[in-house]
């Protein structure tokens, strides 16, 4: 991380970049926030380690309007999210100056607990230098161990790989953190019976207390204006929420976001209840795979977006029932 | 041979692979053939014979065993038919039944005539040996 | 989900026909007298293409028991290219309602061209057919109640 | 609130003796916005329009339903009936209880409930309609054809002689095309030049045509009636004002050895040529990849003889930027490469050939001087086969899957002049299906058969064979007699398959015209429209449409003439109101919408947008109403909801959902 934090001062010294966009140590060991830094003392908040799993590429659109260039830390899997936002125009290359960062895989503070350590204090073993196998955790119980990869978040278990798709330069290493089968959850509610599958969703989808923070974190849902919140659509808002909505509000979104959803899973790690709601994404990208061909949104921007492209001997509808 | 009809005209469509209906009836197959002369049944009456469903002809024919499977007409047949696949096809029909009468291995050497096509073995073997 | 006979059953449908081709083919249905069930309301669309899936979910949402989307065949779009697109999005749509538990007989894509009345005919009739055996649609209507 | 008038329609008895008209009447009264409510026995009747004009003025209605038959049969009638009474047009909606409803239904209940929820669906969507109106474009009054064969001629003579100015691009030195190829044409064996070179020079001498010869298309933008073309003047290193059409250059020049193109490679020309002898212009060109001068820098021979001092050497490629009204495409055929077909053995023998090979053959002008000869030998043959359906019918890929349409008649051509002026040569014409629709075709072919003895053999040939001694051994069978045929051949002709001119791709997309998967144009209906491309303004001409011989051209050409006459004879045109308009405040612009519009109608531009206080330049997308033809395809693309289609709004359709679903 000294290396990262040099670079930036360098960088922001010189001139060369306006503000950094960065993580800023939270209130808690775990949950540092994406930040701006404008100058040298607010670097002193400045932190990179496993819990810095937020997507910074959505807000580039915003540093896009700002004078002057904005330094991003991208992690890999977060450059397919601005590379998608170059495409459709959100984000100016210009302004961008890009430093890749090394990742090691992010922690999610829920599988911590999960495992019943709570009151934490500290942990150690996060920090992105060392290749840590386990987390030391001091608890107002004492001090407790956990296994990074027992701690890590789904979405590094099924990782698209550690190389970064758009960036000026690359500080810090990154290891391989795939072990699992991206679309292995997926395929388990595929081959649900429609009883259970409905069963499956009703019940994950009933915790939903509609805080939008899914909508409001990721990178692919950046319009101006969300359709839920504007009247044109007769799709009401949140105050007078009608049940339409309320019912339909993750499979529109979903569906919004299909082709051009990278698969962050910032979703899902932002998602209060805990909701799996990177699972219609997949489903998704599971299906266009499987149609349309191999398709990551994000990777080749000149490549043709599944939805706004054809061929003509392109799958029936039907085969929806007849794969069974 | 106690199938329905019916029954072995789809499995020499499954086994082929092959539409018969898409042939418009060229006769390029026939005229391709370089075992034309030997047939009683001619390649392009080969798939009338599967289109009408009249298999029990065709296994008794002479025409399944003088196929040379050079397969110039499935080269050539500008519909996809591929006559040369439904022979093939049938051929594999009356070798499937047991007991049927097709050719041992044995009787092989002494029906060898040095003027027969190597590609002949050649298929042969290709064939028989699953 | 059986639906008993005496409970009087008439399903909801919603068909979206594109203005060229398949509201064409239903009126042809209409003037060849190709009777199919009352239950089938049409909505006028343009091309498939104008299709928002955001349209069958509300219906589905509003109580629709089936929709059902008609469009020119592929390749005879009107617009040329329309309903390629509205096929992919069809195609992800029908996928991902299968993924989350609802029928799949539901829903249901049927290119008619402006001259098959009789195949527009024919679809509708089976096409409520299959609603009648699939019964009442509950689980749009209803997919975040309470558990 | 909407004032809602609606109207219910008897039909006589068509829809009131299934569908209870007063009941419909009765319901329509109780949904949100209706004030009036009545039923008549004919809607469509003057009188039934009277009543709902008078109903507009006196119950000051602002908008109207109504209950009749199908849209597509009298939406025209209503709106225009609106209209008189002062209500926009666009006001009006159909709801469809006859062929939707009471001819399909037989029970009066079933119907008539069927009915008040169509009634109530459109009632719904009046709710939310608003007044539009057609905007207006001006109309350039000229005209393009792209293709100077005699599709593209007879097209633009047309066009001309209604008094309109007329371009032709032809990519070739010389206005022709195929047909000044053909050495007689079908069914009347007349000279192919004697009827087509009046055409060519009455083009070229009419005061409204153009001819940009030696040209292409480069570009293309706007819409119909006010297009902007560039065309690239390929430089002809000749000067077409000096030059006086002499020929010195061409006989003088040193570099002979080019395949001439003109006579399918059959023979060479000069590097400075003309293509054939009637060429109009009669204006050589340099042929620079092989003109000595341009390749060494030594020689400048045509300048030294060249009494004109025509010769330009320096002269460059030109860009002349045109606007046109209406763009009529012409780009005609070519015969199929044959590399598939390597059991024709055309790349083995000279002496197999194709059809269009034979024309020149057959020729005055062409490569034997239109001696009948093989090409190899230069001997007369004895025994010639013709074979049919060379790449034509084919589901394997390696030709094409339709009928070419002329081949069965040009064969039948061949053959008979063949025997007309070789008795002694036996022709044997192999066939699958002869075709011969047409006025006197079929009699055509039969003369060939009856009264010039040429042999037709069912059945197709499976190989042709070069013989150690130049003879052809073509294997064929004969399906009528159950034989196989192996005979000796001096000459194997191809009846081989046609294709679009491979250029027309790239020129479909400059103009957005659809193009099917064979790469023939795409008309707008295959019945009622033929001659239009889905794309308003352009129209087709000749076999970039499809397969077509030269009366079947001519004829098209003529259609697309007066199509494109139609369009010029405007002085503005009305555009559909019914088009997709952006929210400039939710657009996003991230190009999705564009990437699906079929017609290039959306652009992206900056513009300054006052967002409830914020001031600042955004990049949007901007529809262009002129071309946007209102399908659709953007407003569903758009992730932001900005994108909307007029008439069909998203608010619009959700509520017919939501009534019929009540």
């Amino acid at each position: 991380m000294q290396k990262l934090i040099d670079r930036i001062r360098e960088l922001l010294a010189d001139g060369t970049v306006a503000r950094v966009l960065g993580w800023r140590t939270g209130d808690l060991p775990y949950n540092p926030e994406p930040a701006y830094f404008e100058c040298e003392e607010e670097l002193q908040d400045f932190v990179y380690n496993g819990f810095c799993g937020a997507n910074l590429s959505k807000y580039m659109i915003e540093a896009s309007r700002l004078e002057g260039k904005t330094l991003v830390c991208l992690k890999p899997c977060d450059t397919y999210s601005f590379n998608q936002l170059l495409k459709e125009h959100r984000v100016d290359r210009e302004k961008a100056y890009i430093i890749g960062v090394g990742c090691k895989g992010k922690l999610d503070i829920e599988k911590i607990k999960k495992q019943g350590i709570k009151g934490i204090e500290s942990i150690s073993g996060a920090e992105i230098e060392e290749a840590a196998e386990s987390l030391t955790i001091q608890t107002i119980y004492g001090e407790k161990t956990c296994a990074y990869k027992d701690a890590m978040l789904e979405r590094c278990h099924v990782c698209k790989g550690k190389e970064h798709q758009i960036y000026d330069e690359l500080i810090g290493d990154s290891s391989d953190t795939t072990d699992a089968d991206r679309f292995a959850q997926v395929r388990r509610i595929e081959a649900m019976s429609p009883q259970e599958k409905f069963a499956f969703f009703q019940n994950e989808l009933s915790k939903c207390i509609r805080c939008n923070a899914c909508r409001n974190v990721c990178p692919a849902c950046s319009c101006r204006k969300c359709v839920f919140d504007s009247t044109k659509f007769d799709s009401s808002q949140k105050a007078n929420a009608d049940s339409f909505e309320e019912k339909m509000f993750h499979i529109i979104r979903a569906f919004h976001v299909a082709g051009r959803c990278t698969d962050c899973g910032e979703c899902s790690r932002v998602c209060p209840q805990g909701i799996p709601l990177h699972l219609f994404n997949r489903k998704f990208i599971k299906d266009i795979n499987e149609l349309y061909g191999e398709y990551q949104a994000g990777e080749d921007i000149t490549a043709d977006t599944p939805l706004t492209h054809f061929t003509f001997g392109d799958a029936e509808p039907s085969i929806v029932g007849e794969r069974g | 041979m106690n199938k329905p009809a019916k029954k072995q005209a789809e499995l020499i469509r499954e086994i082929s692979g092959v539409n018969p209906l898409k042939c418009m009836k060229c006769g390029k197959c026939s005229a391709t053939c370089p075992s034309y002369d030997e047939m009683d049944i001619k390649p392009h009456q080969f798939v009338s014979y599967v289109q009408n469903e009249n298999i029990e002809a065709l296994v008794q024919s002479k025409t399944l065993w003088k196929c040379l499977s050079c397969f110039a007409c499935v080269e050539r047949c500008p519909r996809d038919v591929r006559p040369g696949k439904l022979i093939d096809a049938a051929r594999q029909i009356v070798v499937r039944e047991r007991g049927a009468d097709y050719l041992s291995p044995d009787e092989i050497p002494e029906l060898l005539d040095p003027e027969l096509p190597q590609q002949l073995l050649v298929s042969a073997f290709r064939r028989y040996r699953r | 989900m059986s639906i008993e006979k005496n409970e009087e059953f008439r399903p909801k449908i919603v068909a979206f026909c594109c203005n060229w081709c398949s509201y064409a083919g239903a009126d042809l249905a209409g003037s060849s007298r190709l009777t199919y069930p009352a239950d089938v309301k049409i909505i006028r669309v343009p091309c498939s293409c104008r299709v928002n899936p955001m349209f069958i979910l509300r219906a589905f949402e509003k109580g629709a028991d089936g929709v059902i989307m008609c469009g020119c065949h592929p390749g005879d779009c009107h617009y040329s290219t329309g309903n390629y697109y509205a096929r992919r999005r069809m195609t992800l749509l029908f996928s991902m309602l299968d993924f989350i538990g609802v029928e799949n007989g539901r829903t249901r894509v049927e290119w008619v061209s402006a001259a098959e009345g009789v195949k527009f005919s024919a679809t509708m009739n089976e096409f409520v057919e299959k609603i009648y055996s699939l019964g009442k649609n509950v689980r749009l209507e209803d997919l975040r109640c309470r558990s | 609130m909407q004032r809602i008038g609606v109207f219910v329609c008897h039909c006589g008895s068509n829809i009131a003796a299934t569908v209870d008209v007063k009941k419909v009447v009765e319901m329509a009264l109780l949904e949100p916005g209706v004030v009036h409510a009545e039923d008549y026995q004919y809607m469509c009747s003057e009188a039934g329009q009277a009543k709902i004009a008078a109903a507009i003025r006196e119950k000051h209605l602002t908008g109207i339903v109504v209950c009749s038959c199908s849209p597509r049969m009298h939406e025209t009638t209503f709106r225009k009936a609106a209209e008189r009474a002062g209500l926009n047009p666009y006001m009006v909606e159909i709801a469809n209880i006859r062929e939707h409803c009471s001819w399909i239904h037989k029970d009066m209940e079933e119907a008539t409930k069927k009915a008040v929820i169509l009634a109530r669906a459109a009632i719904a969507k009046v709710n939310l309609n608003t007044p539009l109106k057609p905007g207006e474009s001006r109309v350039t009054k000229r005209a393009l054809v792209i293709g100077g064969g005699i599709a593209g001629i007879q097209t633009a003579l047309d066009i001309a002689d209604a008094g309109y100015e007329v371009d032709i691009v032809e990519k070739t030195p010389s206005i022709g095309g195929r047909m000044s190829q053909l050495d007689k044409t079908f069914p009347t064996l007349d000279c192919s030049a004697c009827i087509l070179t009046p055409k060519m020079v009455e083009a070229a001498a009419h005061e409204k045509i153009k001819i940009y010869t030696y040209s292409e298309v480069e570009k293309v933008s706007g819409f119909v009636g006010d297009f902007t073309v560039d065309i690239r003047k390929k430089a002809r290193s000749v000067d077409m004002d000096k030059c006086t059409g002499c020929g010195v250059c061409q006989e003088k020049c040193p570099s002979r050895k080019t395949p001439s193109e003109f006579n399918r490679g059959l023979n060479t020309r000069s590097a400075i040529y003309t293509p054939f002898a009637q060429a109009i212009p009669n204006v050589p060109v340099i042929d620079r990849e092989h003109c000595i001068k341009f390749q060494t820098g030594k020689c400048g021979v045509c300048a030294k003889v060249c009494q004109a001092g025509a010769i330009d050497y320096g002269q460059k490629d030109e860009i002349v930027t045109e606007k046109y009204g209406a763009i009529v495409v012409a780009t005609g055929f070519d015969t199929i490469k044959l590399d598939n077909y390597d059991e024709y053995a055309y790349s083995q023998s000279k002496d197999v050939i194709t059809s269009l090979e034979l024309e020149r053959i057959m020729n005055a002008a062409g490569p034997t001087k239109g001696h009948l000869e093989r090409l190899s030998d230069g001997k007369a043959p004895k025994e010639m086969v013709f074979i049919q359906c060379v790449g034509s019918r084919c589901s394997d890929n390696r030709g094409k899957s339709y009928c070419s349409k002329i081949c069965c008649m040009y064969t039948a051509k061949h053959a008979m002049l063949i025997r007309d002026k070789y008795p002694d040569v036996n022709v044997t014409v192999f066939y699958i299906d002869v075709r011969t629709p047409g006025k006197n075709f079929d009699e055509f072919y039969r003369r060939a058969v009856e009264q010039y003895g040429v042999n037709y053999i069912k059945g197709q040939v499976g190989k042709v064979a070069p013989q150690p001694d130049g003879r052809l051994l073509v294997q064929a069978s004969d399906l009528l007699d159950n034989r196989q045929i192996k005979m000796e051949a001096d000459m194997v002709v191809l009846a081989t398959a046609i294709e679009p001119n491979p250029d027309v791709r790239k020129i479909a997309t400059m103009l957005t015209a659809s193009i099917d998967t064979n790469n023939f144009l795409t008309e707008a209906h295959a019945k009622l429209r033929p001659v239009e491309s889905p794309t308003a303004g352009i129209f087709l001409s000749g076999v970039c449409q499809g397969p077509k011989d030269i009366p079947e051209t001519v004829e098209q050409a003529g259609a697309a003439a007066v199509k494109a006459i139609g369009l010029l004879a405007k002085d503005k045109l009305l555009t559909n109101p019914c088009t997709a308009q952006s929210d400039i405040l939710l657009c996003n612009g991230c190009s999705t919408c564009a990437n699906v519009c079929p017609y290039g109608a959306i652009t992206y531009e900056d513009k300054e947008v006052n967002d409830h206080g914020i001031r600042e330049t955004r990049r949007v997308a901007v529809v262009n109403s002129a071309l946007c033809q209102g399908c659709g395809a953007c407003t569903v693309a758009c992730p932001s909801g900005a994108m909307d289609l007029q008439g069909f709004s998203n608010r619009q359709i959700i509520a017919e959902v939501d009534a019929i679903c009540r």
